[in-house]
């Protein structure tokens, strides 16, 4: 015992220490809550009443039927008011039922809301002991002096206001960015879009037709597409790419590295340059499908329509230059760097489809096997303005194929490429586009091996179904490999239907690839620029997965679309939308409250390891020149997690301080003031 | 199982989302525990340090837990992964040392879930008694 | 018309299950995420012309079915690891093939051949012993009539050879009849 | 560190005990290449990978870890002929270099049989690895005296190059070592259906149920016959031994008439390199015993030796 008591005078010591720094004298307010029965039902509160107001620095302490009532309220009012009271703990139900409440209290009567400690004595103890009612009454005391402990150091944090820049910057024109930015900018916010190919739409203008009502995608985009090009208040870069990124939540300062298009804004689009260029190359938006110029137009409904040069692919004969009816191509056009100051960003860098080289059993790009290709190369063929003339063929020898399999979790659901999830949506294409072709084709036989069919939702079993219908042998297995016999070039497709459990060797034509969504080449560099982090399949990690998948890691960026993770089109422009709600909203307030409940460095004991920057995840610690550790108030989130990276201290989150952690520790540990029953 | 008047207190830090979400749910479903089982709010699990632990050992606590959000659906990304390491780097230590590394835990529990946080929480008590069958509990000298 | 009573049990209830027994195989949980997606059988080139199915042999595995065990198929694998290369999951069910076939010559279930193997192994320290022939052959090539192994040194004193006939692959002599057999008979 | 330009050289079973000319060969290859190669004098059975590790894994591991141990003794790195000596000893020596509990065990079991504890201080090469790598096409264009021009099946085998993860030679599905290697020999390799596929004799099967490794070999013989290719080329005494007993089965049960003689990587090498057919020895084999190489010759035997 008495070692105990000497401990205690070892600790008051240090807290001597720190006390000096406190400019009042702590005077505690102690205030019980009966809930009803539903605290003094378990719990003894008298007798917690009492053994609070033996407690050093406690100026009062009560106890009441419904501390949240009026009555109780009024309680902490005149205690502040007459007693001096500057520090009150209620012990009642949870911090995040009445804790505010208090706290708003207080504060009303000047005194700074963190000043403010609340114990739970009701979902922590009265609730969960109702059956050992001694127990729950000296767990309640040791809570409340815990809390009391904390309340003695707890220091006043002020809430900041800081102005936001009004304007928003869109990160990839597809249909997430082209949905967010348009929402934004129908609030009245400036918009930035940013695009890195030569045009808007993205990976939906490639598609033939989408599911589960076969309509043309094209169709539902170009609405969109026009509108965000002539909305006043977007202003659209294409060819377009981040350089850098500064700033912090609210006020960001981005520079944007436009690459020059070679032709100036006058063209007319009217398709002489291409006509005459000599250079044919295949075309990266066709996925090889077709041919283009090197000076060329997306699509034939890009917008802007204006045509671009592939200056790696031109010979600069100047034959465009001198047929060009208006004169805009210009190969002198350098590339520029703008900078432009926002409050949001929206990333909506969309994915990439998965390059199936990888799985090699299916011999994807090697030489023998033209007529293995993947679902958006088929989507391309299929489409209205392919070179096949929207037929399908074989691409060995441009015959009609007879039988058409299809191979679905190529990429996905695979632990061996390091894919371990599902895509979510390759179920949905590749029952839709067999579906096309058993309709344009019906002599073809199309034959879809899977491992599990997932078309959950309203109208996708529905849709299934009528695939089925429709004649479409669907196939459980996961086929091993592609065969080719080397004398007569056929393609064979090893599977076992494992719902017969017998090993087939099907017969292919055409063999259709439904490769996963991966998340798009240069996401590690943007993602570093932007200072978020990524999940580790790559694609950029949202804030919290069930409450909050649009907010990145970092305060002010937003996620839209599939580079948060595989998704369909309706579920990317649902993501889009209050990714685009969420960036707007602090625009349109046009200031963001902070809590300062942030770190403080001490530099005399700070040695400058770099511990504390390295796990920080809102990247809000930085290096200054001298290497020591900065902190940015506005993009810290208060979770303390540089506080025990610190091998000397250094480092502490205002009120949860090491030696303010202590007290409380102390009381619940049993090293504190010994209750007697 | 050993006897209750063996341990007097557990300490247990939970984090501001899943961890005492956990408790207040497990609250409401009035969901009996251990009242041996006492809670310190922090932030998050990354918070907790091995100076908080080592303090609530020195000061009586006979076991300590983390408690913090699901793999992967930290608040704060990952703070409930470095708590984890940090813990496996205590246990180790305290096993070098010639204690039962039982004592010291780490756990995840989910918020809508009040059976996760009460299973922790037995858990805790098993593993002590095992610590205490072992005989090599930390304990202050005084 | 045959009795209702000679009718025997054709679906299987819990009892018949042993999930336990596999408890301690090697990479247990990925054998556990195994998916069902057939790719192992479809690798399969045994399994392409007999009974062999992969895919069934790793799903008796998962449930605790014994029968695999007794199954004269898990001996039909040629280990070429085609479907170890492809499983999406990672399972390896080339390993599990071989750690359930350790499993079955715990229960004593070797083939008669196979015994004869380890024999050869035992008396020769070769699992294919040398013959008259192809010494007449060693010596025409110009090589020593005995290779240096230890069939040459067989006539040492203390010798290796009788060492690993006592310390190695003692398999069990006669096929046990697990209980369940027995009040079946 | 290990000797250099020294291999521990493990003969295994088949090879010494059916095919010597393969050990001949081998021979005749490494030395003209400058290598030096050590006798591992007592060495077992290594044991084989499908049938020794079925019955039981540890003992299996332990008469490997014996044998690995007589070449740490000789200090250099073992060289095998056979794709089964090779999976065995290279996946022992790689499984007990990571895991402590099963050397641990392991050693204690060697403890037994004799003065051994495993180390882990060599590593496991396949001739075909050490040709098509480490001498390559390149290196061994200077040191052949004739080409052979022929076509050849190209057999692998599956413990080679299966599973990739642990022996990290090449791809498993679309390997090319062996064929660059032979292209420099003058050999044209012709691809045949389901080239990759197993003959039928590993895990096993072909001592426990003869009829289905002659099935597998069936369809093997059958796709390798549509391609009509002058010889088979493996670089396994086991796979060698299929390809000729099974010839010899198929011939006499279902009257089929394969003749296609079977060449190991090792013998089609050192003909090159100037040993004489008589060495290579088709003669003491049950296929093609009269098979005559169509040769080229490039240079003098003498300028070489």
């Amino acid at each position: 015992m008495a070692a105990k008591d000497e401990k205690i005078k070892e600790t008051e010591k240090i807290e001597d220490i720190f006390s000096s720094k406190q400019e009042e004298e702590p005077r505690i307010g102690v205030y019980i809550c009966h809930c009803g029965h539903n605290i003094a039902g378990t719990v003894d509160v008298e007798k917690v009443t009492e053994f609070a107001s033996a407690l050093p620095n406690v100026v009062e302490a009560k106890h009441n039927m419904f501390m949240c009532s009026k009555p109780g309220v009024q309680l902490l009012k005149e205690a502040i008011k007459e007693k001096g009271v500057n520090r009150t703990v209620v012990a009642s139900c949870s911090k995040n039922q009445h804790g505010k409440t208090f706290a708003r209290t207080i504060e009303e009567m000047g005194l700074n809301k963190h000043k403010h400690q609340q114990v739970n004595i009701r979902e922590f103890d009265s609730w969960v002991h109702q059956k050992e009612k001694d127990k729950a009454t000296k767990k309640a005391m040791k809570l409340v002096e815990a809390g009391v402990n904390r309340a003695r150091k707890l220091e006043n944090i002020e809430t900041k206001k800081i102005s936001t820049t009004k304007a928003a910057l869109v990160i990839g024109a597809g249909i997430a960015g082209l949905r967010a930015a348009n929402d934004i900018a129908e609030l009245g916010i400036p918009v930035y879009l940013v695009e890195k190919e030569s045009a808007i739409g993205g990976h939906m203008t490639r598609l033939n037709k989408t599911f589960p009502t076969n309509e043309c995608p094209q169709c539902s985009i170009s609405p969109l597409t026009n509108g965000v090009a002539n909305h006043p208040l977007i202003t659209l870069f294409t060819n377009a790419q981040i350089k850098s990124v500064g700033g912090s939540m609210g006020n960001y300062e981005v520079e944007i590295e436009i690459k020059p298009r070679y032709v100036k804004d006058n063209c007319t689009s009217c398709g002489e340059c291409a006509n005459s260029c000599p250079v044919e190359v295949p075309s990266e938006w066709d996925m090889g499908m077709s041919i283009r110029n090197a000076i060329y137009k997306l699509y034939p409904q890009a917008i802007p329509a204006t045509y671009v040069r592939d200056k790696n692919s031109c010979i600069e004969c100047n034959i465009c230059v001198n047929i060009c009816p208006v004169q805009a191509i210009d190969f002198s056009m350098k590339s520029e760097t703008k900078t432009i100051k926002v409050g949001s960003i929206v990333v909506a860098v969309g994915y990439d489809e998965y390059n199936p080289v990888e799985i090699e059993p299916y011999h994807y790009g090697k030489q023998g096997y033209e007529n293995v290709i993947t679902q958006l190369q088929l989507e391309r063929m299929m489409s209205p303005t392919s070179l096949t003339g929207s037929e399908v063929l074989r691409p060995s020898d441009g015959k009609i194929p007879k039988n058409i399999v299809m191979i679905q979790c190529v990429g996905s659901r695979n632990d061996q490429v390091g894919n371990k999830y599902c895509t979510g949506v390759c179920c949905k294409f590749a029952i839709k586009n067999a579906g096309i072709i058993k309709d344009n084709y019906p002599d073809s036989n199309v034959t879809i091996c899977y491992i599990d069919i997932r078309t959950p939702g309203l109208n996708f079993e529905e849709y299934y179904k009528s695939s089925q219908e429709k004649g479409i042998r669907f196939i459980r297995g996961r086929p091993s490999e592609i065969t080719r016999d080397p004398t007569t070039g056929e393609l064979n497709v090893i599977v076992e239907d494992t719902l017969s459990q017998t090993s087939l060797m099907l017969e292919a034509d055409l063999i259709v690839l439904s490769a996963a969504m991966v998340p798009p080449e240069g996401i590690g560099p943007l993602g570093s620029k932007l200072q978020i982090l990524r999940s580790k399949e790559g694609f950029l990690k949202e804030f919290h997965i069930k409450m909050n998948p649009t907010l990145s890691s970092k305060g002010g960026i937003y996620l839209a679309g599939t580079i948060q993770g595989p998704k369909d089109i309706s579920e990317t422009v649902a993501h889009a939308g209050s990714a685009a709600a969420s960036a707007a909203a602090p625009l349109v307030k046009g200031y963001i409250e902070k809590e300062m409940l942030i770190p403080t460095i001490d530099y005399d004991l700070c040695v400058n390891c770099g511990l504390c920057v390295s796990v920080c995840n809102p990247a809000a610690i930085s290096r200054d020149n001298y290497e020591r550790p900065i902190l940015n108030e506005i993009a810290c989130k208060s979770c303390g997690m540089c506080m025990p990276a610190c091998p000397t201290g250094a480092i502490q989150l205002l009120n949860f301080r090491d030696d303010q952690l202590l007290d409380e520790i102390i009381a619940v540990s049993g090293g504190g003031v010994v209750c007697n029953d | 199982m050993i006897k209750e008047k063996d341990y007097e207190n557990i300490v247990v830090f939970m984090c501001n989302e899943c961890g005492q979400g956990s408790a207040n749910t497990a609250g409401v479903a009035r969901m009996n525990y251990d009242p041996a089982v006492k809670i310190i709010p922090v932030q998050c699990t990354g918070q907790v340090g091995p100076i908080q632990i080592m303090d609530a050992l020195n000061n009586g606590a006979d076991a300590v837990a983390c408690i913090g959000c699901c793999l992967g659906a930290c608040h704060f990304f990952n703070g409930n992964i470095l708590s984890m390491h940090r813990i496996k780097l205590m246990k180790k230590l305290f096993k070098e040392l010639g204690y039962s590394d039982q004592n010291i835990n780490q756990y995840t529990s989910r918020a809508a879930e009040g059976e996760t946080a009460v299973g922790d929480f037995v858990d805790i008590v098993e593993r002590l008694s095992k610590a205490i069958k072992e005989g090599g509990k930390f304990e202050v000298e005084c | 018309m045959s009795d209702v009573k000679d009718q025997v049990r054709k679906y299987k209830i819990d009892k018949d299950f042993e999930p336990d027994f596999f408890k301690d195989i090697e990479r247990k949980s990925n054998i556990w995420a195994c998916i069902q997606c057939g790719t192992c059988t479809a690798s399969c080139e045994s399994g392409r012309w007999t009974a062999l199915k992969t895919r069934s042999i790793i799903r008796k595995v998962v449930l605790g079915d014994l029968s695999a065990l007794k199954d004269p198929d898990i001996w039909l694998c040629t280990t070429c690891y085609q479907c170890y290369e492809r499983c999406p999951r990672d399972v390896r069910p080339t390993d599990v093939i071989i750690e359930l076939r350790n499993y079955a010559t715990n229960l004593g279930n070797i083939s008669p051949n196979h015994r004869t193997v380890v024999s050869y192994l035992k008396n020769t320290g070769h699992a294919v012993p040398i013959n008259d022939e192809i010494k007449k052959h060693r010596i025409e090539l110009g090589l020593e009539e005995l290779p240096p192994t230890l069939y040459k040194y067989r006539e040492e004193k203390n010798n290796e050879l009788q060492k690993i006939e006592k310390e190695l692959f003692n398999l069990p002599l006669v096929k046990e009849k697990n209980k369940k057999e027995k009040e079946e008979n | 560190m290990v000797k250099e330009k020294t291999f521990s050289f493990f003969l295994g079973c088949i090879m010494p005990n059916r095919y010597p000319q393969i050990e001949k060969s081998t021979k005749f290859v490494m030395e003209r290449l400058g290598y030096v190669l050590l006798d591992m004098e007592r060495a077992s059975c290594c044991p084989a990978p499908g049938v020794f590790r079925s019955f039981n894994k540890i003992d299996w591991m332990v008469t490997a870890a014996r044998n690995i141990c007589i070449a740490e003794r000789l200090d250099a790195d073992i060289l095998t002929v056979c794709n089964g000596c090779f999976g065995t000893l290279q996946e022992v020596n790689k499984h007990l270099k990571e895991n402590e509990e099963h050397r641990e065990l392991v050693n204690k079991k060697l403890k037994l049989l004799g003065d051994y504890e495993f180390k882990g201080t060599i590593n496991i090469r396949h001739i075909a690895e050490v040709l098509g790598f480490e001498i390559g096409p390149l290196g061994i264009e200077d040191l052949i005296v004739r080409k052979v021009h022929a076509r050849a099946a190209v057999h692998y085998g599956c413990h080679f190059l299966k599973p990739t993860r642990i022996r990290e030679i090449e791809s498993s599905e679309n390997p090319t070592i062996i064929e660059d290697f032979i292209t420099a020999l003058g050999v044209e390799s012709v691809r045949f259906k389901d080239q990759l596929t197993c003959c039928g004799a590993g895990g096993g099967v072909k001592s426990y149920d003869g009829t289905t490794s002659m099935t597998i070999f069936a369809e093997k013989m059958k796709n390798i016959s549509e391609v009509n290719p002058d010889f088979i080329l493996d670089i396994c005494p086991f796979c060698h031994l299929q390809f000729e007993t099974g010839q010899d089965y198929l011939n006499k049960k279902c009257n089929f008439n394969y003749d296609l003689p079977v060449i190991h990587l090792s013998q089609l090498t050192a003909y090159c390199m100037g040993m004489d057919q008589e060495l290579v020895g088709l003669q003491y084999q049950l296929m093609g015993r009269n098979y005559e190489f169509e040769k080229e010759i490039l240079k003098n035997e003498t300028e070489v030796s």
